[in-house]
């Protein structure tokens, strides 16, 4: 199935990759994701991740054509 | 109730008499309470002359208006307003405005403040700054928008 | 720390923009709390066509500076400003205007709060309606500033 | 010794008087300049009296030249 990954701010930048089309087979979580994109960089402690843009677990269930996302705390306002 | 995401300097104060022109009714409401946020040009004891904000395209609005849908549910508000600025931004620029209006004030503050920090916690926005010697740096997290007693 | 009773109607967003560009200094200020409070058309479940605001001259302007000598006491704030109107007024305009500015934004809105309701419960103005009967009362009492849980 | 009184808003209305200049002899108090100007009609509960433009007790002492002000609780903001 086909999962569109995107990530921000410094999460960005220690993967040096802001968005990408991964392919996955059979079922798969956000933890998953971030493991086949990020390989052996672990995920930092306070990462916050979303699929189809709302926030959601490491252990979040991932369907084809998901949007998963990958970022640090926010900082706005 | 609006969202809007500004790529370029926003006048804070023309968008609120713009936003209240179009959208409010005359004499229904009693009280408008608002906060505007500047960039300063120092932060946490260093200088800094500019910042980059970035945001997540689409999350960034849904989220700005789960918090406004929020604040309408928990107070009796006439209309409330974000807005947001992304992008490259200069010290003195404004970053963030948020208005809240109610018949009565107590609504209208209230609300106004919970918009605030609902925002500073859940709205994907980060801000990476550029000290005096050029070296950059992300900002790690938001300050705490209460006061606590000394200890 | 400025203080201006308006005798004829004020545009409340362009007063904030005069005091901000003339007083203040860009860059160092983060936070602005800003409230308005606006003629309803509406009090007390009737109906009101226009009011008079009554004021004691002297004794208000400093009863207002006292108030904000209290909050620069009390609160970090790089500058805050009062502006009420006084006069015959309609729906729809504004009455009182408060600001304050801090290089944070707890302090802007803890101050500003408390301006408006040291205002509302110390500054010498009375409001009196004309309904729309023609016939005219004095406002008695102010009311409370707080949301309180429903009982 | 001369005193300045005034009356603001419903205060005004009941005595019909919005500022006038009396003179008083001997020690006196903001009580007493209500009665000297308001003759049998009573200073209603609310009242709140002023001498010098600072709010004061109705038994708080009165001298030559004060202003004495007396008005209803305020409504303004």
């Amino acid at each position: 199935m086909a999962v569109k990954v995107k990530f921000f701010a410094s999460m960005r930048e220690y993967l040096n990759q802001s968005e990408l089309d991964i392919s996955v087979s059979g079922a798969t979580t956000v933890a998953a994701v971030w493991q086949q994109v990020a390989g052996d960089k672990p995920m930092p402690e306070n990462t916050v991740c979303a699929v189809n843009q709302t926030q959601a677990k490491p252990d979040f269930a991932v369907n084809d054509g998901d949007e998963v996302a990958f970022f640090p705390p926010v900082t706005g306002g | 109730m609006a969202v809007t995401i500004y790529p370029d300097s926003f006048d804070p104060w023309q968008a609120l008499q713009q936003h209240q022109d179009s959208r409010l009714q005359s004499g229904k409401f009693g009280a408008t309470a608002t906060f505007v946020g500047t960039m300063r040009d120092f932060n946490e004891g260093d200088d800094v002359q500019g910042m980059t904000l970035e945001h997540y395209p689409g999350m960034t609005e849904s989220q700005l208006q789960l918090i406004i849908d929020e604040a309408a549910q928990q107070w009796p508000l006439e209309d409330s307003f974000i807005a947001h600025r992304v992008g490259p931004i200069l010290p003195g620029e404004p970053i963030v405005l948020v208005a809240c209006w109610s018949a009565h004030r107590a609504a209208a503050f209230d609300a106004c403040r919970f918009l605030m920090e609902a925002l500073k916690s859940k709205a994907p926005f980060w801000k990476k700054e550029t000290l005096a010697d050029n070296s950059q740096r992300w900002v790690e997290k938001n300050t705490d928008g209460y006061s606590h007693p000394p200890a």
